[in-house]
């Protein structure tokens, strides 16, 4: 059967990998390069590279940061957002050695762009990254760039639900790297049942991760600071579901030095 | 007290039976030693390093166990040179009270040789409780030292997952010390029956210490050895010229560091042993007054079977030198040991043979044998 | 691709030049995109007659995910449109679900050396359409819920539909055993 | 690089090697993690530690509870001081011999493994690997010290997975105490990633093969980091005791001194006396090849640890930087002579990774220092004749320790 997946999430600022606090306080983690080769070696089932400057200073994706991940031989599908403007950043960016992107500001900027994408590269490669927050009683999209909140398109609702995009990463902004931050709402009451959601933002415990993936609309859990603590976090966390229908945890071994544990 | 017919070993050193010749263990070993084919020998070496296979990731082919003195340095340079494996060297460290200048000067030779040391250096003060244990209740303070040296080997080689391990010469032949013999003669997995190792540990146990305490001077289990697949194999079975002398000439042209101290401070009679630290010239002066002979009469015998010196040569020089022991190194270890220099002599009293040796008039101990003769 | 071929031990040429194409061991068709686009290129590059040629020969061709789907005989994506029909069948669109992205495991439904190693592990998919054709040709299956080809085979030419590449250990260990295999039958 | 940002607290800059981040308020993500030092309850993070070991301890005695790595410098008292005397766990100590040791450094391990009495190992990797290593990865990053950065940080863990005792306790996490990328209530564990992708400036042991080198993998393999598989089995975890202690370096090597006789030397790079004095190269060779590289140098970090303790001004912070950054080395030859090179091509080495936002070549041999120090004349007044900095280290011995200024391979340290 189809595994569900845990996804590392490099969010990657000013050239930096980042910690990320509910969109607003940064701590540095080292270069981007370095923690995506890692997520691969500790074999995380995808790894997701947002890159969260580019929209907001209008710039491209980072194709040189594309090359440099190429370089890596990574044997983990990868996922590429931040500063795709067009149909022709994206198809670059797949080019350049992503396998799937995301997009963000061109579900508020251009749909037709989407819409492209997906013509072009299929709609398995397209995720719509969506910033939510619950207000108590309904789900609230934010435009990051703005910070501005309303309820999601309908427009982009409808993409989701032709199948133009694949999957929805539904992201908790709010709380997203606070300790077992994640507001569950946002999945309980995502106003679409049939589209495969990925929960993101403040996922960082085991059991809050085990209830998630229990969620049938559920196709993955993504974490990102959480990662970053420990040795073997993607291993770890595996571990602490087992049961969950997730792919076992693997280590590697080259050069064992053991060898009769 | 007897003398053997070709040295001036006398047989009063346990464990240790002349033949009905009337021959040492030592020389008889000698004697047998001249029939030998060393190239055969050789051959059975090489062989037996053929069956070293390295893991993917494992660079290491042997460990050998080394102090940096002259038999380690040319026993290190003659398997990574002449055999061509590459070594991992263990070397087990006295706390830096009691390592000498030499010590560490002739280890840092062996590294700026170009080999990988590992340096094993147990607790000064624990180190230091036990060496004055091992002087009271066996009148050798070395017997802690001895089994943390013997274990760190064993210990890092299966650490380290490098099972074939050397050592220099072979007790069982070269001392007679037939409870360690192996397999054959290069066999060196029965170490663990030797003296030393075979009275274990319990006795530091007994003193207070606790296990956690004496980590460094447990000697791994015969399951460890074999779940490791450890083979010790020792050197000096395959190597013809095995001896102090050759070992120093071997050594010092690769820049073994020896004493500077004349014979009458040291008890050696060239200052080629015990450099890594003073105590142990101190010990055969211990040893000496146990049994009658130490260090000068060991070098003095390897000159007699060979035939390089002749009888009443060694005789004057036995007389002369051996069981010399420097003040300062007394006084060195008292002060580690944190005893008088009276505490010290009252111990060294008791255990002296006085067979051997009595205590004059004015305290100075006086040699009641004639060396070469006994009586 | 190349670089995790170059990482198990294998020399690599990327390449559309029949003169290079003939040199080399195996013949490794991947492929990212819609189909027609894809058999369009191929077709610019005089690919498509120079495979089923190789094919005749017995040269073994491996196609990658698009790659496989180009292997069969027709494909509905978009349009129908004709393959490389080395391998009888055509390309349908998943229904429900309409995609198969993610970790999944193959099940071997046929005995065969090059895949039996690999039986009950997991690999990277990323699609939404599939290979139907006769069973004869199917050597594993991964289920979706409802069983999706994940290895199609006819003599030398062999299709996997998921991402040995993006497999990891798996993926690498699979990638290993079948060009080996197929390099020194 | 010419449009670097600066820390209007301390002295570092958005150039930071590790990285730095600076918040809307223009104040740098290390000082505001430094800012917990003040606003965390310590007592609970010391229960916090205290339970986090309780399950490495041994109570039968039959292994060590923990790994502890230490150096002659570098708060390895404090580590040792903590672990045995303060959690009274019985840890094996291990050391990477980086061999530009000072007789100083030499002397404070050998009284260290006196006063904690602790059992100890130490790793020496044949010299003729090791410069190899170094002439490599002089040549390609500028680097003399990656052997040590790499021994340091992986001997520990080769020992855990090789003597099966899973705990490795480190003092403080650089990244955090530095730059901020860790909150202390993150309790960031030890990792390969870090070690990669900072202590070894993103170079792996097997990274620095290459066909056009004459590196061997039988040169580099000592290096390499223990298999995920082993660490696993054994379960190595290596923590840092600065998540649940308030780190304190100063403070810390003063009552070192006080208790337990840790001696400290004087540098002319930097008014630091505590760190580093093990070193012939950190604070000299080493510190100069910052300055090249990153525009910045030892001196830098001392400050702004200082600014952030309080005890300098942000003023008298940029004042002693200015003072010490550029001073002459004293070792350089020693060095040269270690590795086999003169003093000329050693020059052209390190003009080779100067850094052209920092430097500027003026004629042959000359060159315009516009590093950070030089950058924040613009938005800060500072009198470069000021002469009353304050003092507020104590150096109480030197790093020759009565003998000669050479490298020491393995030294007795005692008395």
């Amino acid at each position: 059967m189809l595994k569900k997946r845990l996804v590392g999430v490099v969010t990657v600022k000013d050239g930096w990998a980042v910690q990320s606090f509910g969109y607003k306080r940064y701590l540095p983690l080292g270069k981007p390069e370095c923690l995506v080769e890692n997520l691969d070696r500790w074999g995380a089932d995808e790894i997701l590279v947002q890159v969260i400057d580019r929209s907001v200073n209008g710039s491209n994706p980072d194709f040189e940061l594309l090359e440099r991940l190429g370089r890596l031989g990574l044997e983990t599908p990868l996922i590429y957002g931040g500063g795709i403007r067009s149909v022709d950043d994206g198809v670059r960016a797949i080019q350049s050695g992503a396998d799937r992107l995301v997009v963000d500001s061109l579900l508020h900027d251009d749909l037709a762009a989407v819409r492209g994408l997906s013509e072009r590269l299929g709609a398995q490669a397209i995720i719509a990254a969506l910033p939510l927050s619950w207000n108590g009683e309904h789900v609230e999209w934010l435009d990051y760039r703005h910070g501005s909140s309303s309820s999601i398109s309908v427009e982009v609702l409808s993409l989701a639900e032709t199948g133009i995009v694949s999957e929805i990463l539904v992201i908790d902004w709010m709380h997203e790297g606070h300790q077992d931050g994640f507001e569950q709402n946002l999945i309980r009451n995502f106003p679409l049942s049939g589209v495969p959601l990925i929960a993101f933002g403040g996922i960082s415990n085991s059991n809050q991760m085990a209830e998630l993936l229990q969620m049938p609309n559920i196709s993955a859990i993504a974490a990102g600071n959480f990662l970053s603590y420990r040795e073997h976090a993607v291993q770890k966390y595996k571990e602490a579901l087992s049961g969950m229908p997730l792919r076992l945890s693997a280590y590697e071994s080259k050069y064992p030095t053991l060898t009769h544990v | 007290m007897k003398y053997c017919k070709l040295c001036l070993q006398p047989d009063t050193r346990p464990n240790a039976l002349f033949t009905e010749e009337g021959l040492c263990p030592a020389c008889h070993y000698y004697e047998q030693s001249k029939g030998i084919d060393w190239q055969e020998r050789y051959e059975i070496l090489l062989d037996l390093i053929k069956a070293v296979k390295r893991t993917p990731g494992q660079h290491f082919d042997c460990i050998i166990g080394v102090s940096g003195g002259k038999d380690s340095t040319r026993q290190a340079l003659w398997v990574r040179d002449n055999l061509g494996l590459k070594p991992l060297l263990i070397s087990l460290s006295h706390p830096p009270q009691q390592v000498s200048q030499l010590g560490v000067d002739n280890i840092s030779n062996l590294i700026n040789l170009g080999f990988d040391v590992v340096l094993s250096s147990p607790a000064p003060e624990t180190c230091r409780q036990l060496m004055r244990e091992s002087f009271f209740k066996f009148t050798n303070w070395a017997r802690s030292s001895e089994l943390a040296l013997f274990s760190s080997v064993p210990q890092l080689a299966i650490g380290y997952q490098i099972p074939l391990i050397f050592w220099g010469e072979n007790p069982a032949l070269q001392m007679g010390d037939l409870k360690t013999m192996g397999r054959n003669g290069y066999d060196g997995n029965n170490l663990r029956h030797s003296n030393t190792l075979s009275s274990g540990h319990a006795w530091m146990l007994e003193t207070g210490l606790e296990h956690k305490q004496i980590l460094p001077y447990i000697y791994p289990s015969g399951e460890e050895f074999d779940a490791a697949k450890i083979q010790i194999i020792y050197l000096g079975w395959f190597m013809g010229d095995w001896s102090l002398l050759k070992n120093a000439l071997y050594a010092c042209p690769a820049g073994l560091h020896i004493r500077t101290e004349p014979p009458d401070e040291t008890g050696d009679l060239y200052g080629l042993s015990n450099l890594d630290e003073d105590w142990h010239n101190m010990n055969q002066m211990i040893k000496y007054l146990k049994f009658g002979f130490g260090k000068i009469t060991e070098y003095v015998n390897e000159e007699l079977r060979s035939g390089s010196m002749d009888r009443s040569t060694a005789i004057d020089l036995v007389e002369q030198y051996d069981g010399k022991c420097s003040e300062k190194y007394i006084d060195g270890f008292c002060e580690f040991m944190k005893i008088t220099r009276q505490e010290f002599w009252s111990h060294v009293h008791k255990s002296m043979d006085h067979d051997l040796f009595e205590i004059d008039a004015s305290g100075q101990i006086r040699r009641k044998f004639k060396v070469g003769v006994g009586f | 691709m190349a670089h995790s071929l170059r990482d198990i031990g294998f020399r690599v040429r990327v390449s559309a030049d029949m003169e290079v194409l003939n040199e080399v061991d195996i013949l490794l068709l991947p492929g990212v995109g819609a189909y027609p686009s894809a058999m369009r290129a191929l077709h610019e590059r005089g690919l498509v007659h120079y495979l089923q040629d190789q094919a005749r020969e017995q040269r073994p061709i491996i196609g990658i995910c698009l790659g496989m789907q180009l292997l069969a005989s027709a494909s509905h994506e978009l349009h129908y449109t004709v393959g490389l029909d080395l391998i009888p069948g055509e390309v349908v669109p998943l229904t429900e679900p309409k995609w198969h992205i993610g970790w999944n495991t193959i099940e071997c439904v046929q005995d065969d050396p090059l895949f039996g190693p690999s039986d009950g592990q997991a690999f990277y998919f990323n699609h939404s359409f599939m290979y139907q054709g006769p069973a004869e040709y199917q050597v594993c299956v991964s289920r979706h819920p409802t069983p999706i080809p994940s290895v199609i085979r006819r003599g030398n030419i062999i299709g996997l539909q998921f991402h040995p590449e993006k497999s990891q250990a798996a993926g690498k260990a699979l990638l290993k055993n079948i060009i080996s295999r197929l390099a020194h039958a | 690089m010419s449009d670097i940002k600066f820390c209007k607290r301390c002295l570092y800059s958005s150039a930071h090697p590790l990285g730095l981040t600076l918040d809307e308020e223009g104040i740098c993500s290390g000082c505001r993690i430094h800012e917990e030092k003040d606003t965390l309850d310590w007592d609970e993070r010391w229960s916090m530690l205290d339970a986090l070991v309780k399950p490495y301890r041994n109570p039968d005695g039959k292994n060590y509870d923990c790994i502890v790595p230490v150096t002659g410098a570098q708060d390895s008292y404090y580590i040792v001081h903590l672990v045995k005397e303060r959690l009274g766990m019985n840890p094996l100590l291990v050391t990477y011999n980086k061999y530009f040791n000072t007789p100083l450094g030499i002397r404070n391990l050998a009284n260290l493994r006196i006063r904690f009495n602790c059992d100890i190992l130490y790793q020496n990797i044949n010299p003729i690997s090791v410069k190899k290593i170094t002439r490599s990865t002089l040549h390609r990053f500028g680097s003399i010290y990656w052997p040590i950065l790499a021994g340091q940080t992986v001997f520990p863990v080769q020992t855990a997975v090789r003597h099966k005792i899973p705990l490795i306790v480190w003092g403080a996490h650089q990244g955090l105490e530095q730059v901020g990328m860790f909150s202390h209530e993150h309790e960031i564990e030890m990792t390969r990633r870090y070690r990669k992708d900072h202590d070894l400036m993103g170079h792996e042991a097997d990274d620095l093969l290459s066909i056009f080198d004459t590196l061997k993998e039988e040169d580099v393999w000592q290096y390499r980091y223990p298999d995920d598989r082993d660490l696993n089995a054994v379960g190595v975890r290596g923590i840092y005791l600065g998540n649940y202690v308030r780190w304190d370096p100063k403070a810390q090597h003063e009552q070192m001194m006080r208790e337990y006789d840790y001696k400290t030397s004087a540098f002319n790079r930097t008014f630091d006396c505590y760190d580093h004095v093990d070193c012939f190269n950190y604070m000299d060779l080493h510190d100069q090849i910052k300055l090249y590289k990153h525009g910045y140098s030892k001196v830098t970090d001392h400050a702004s640890r200082e600014i952030r303790f309080g005890r300098l001004t942000r003023e008298e912070g940029l004042a002693l930087v200015r003072k010490h950054e550029q001073a002459p080395l004293k070792y350089l030859d020693q060095f040269c002579e270690w590795l086999g090179v003169n003093r000329r091509s050693m020059q052209f080495l390190m003009d080779h990774h100067r850094n052209p936002s920092f430097w500027t070549k003026t004629a042959p041999g000359n060159w315009d220092f516009n590093g950070w120090s030089a950058q924040h004349s613009k938005n800060a007044s500072v009198d470069p004749m000021r002469t009353d900095l304050p003092d507020i280290f104590e150096a109480n011995d030197y790093l020759e320790y009565n003998h000669d200024s050479k490298y020491i391979t393995i030294g007795k340290g005692w008395p």
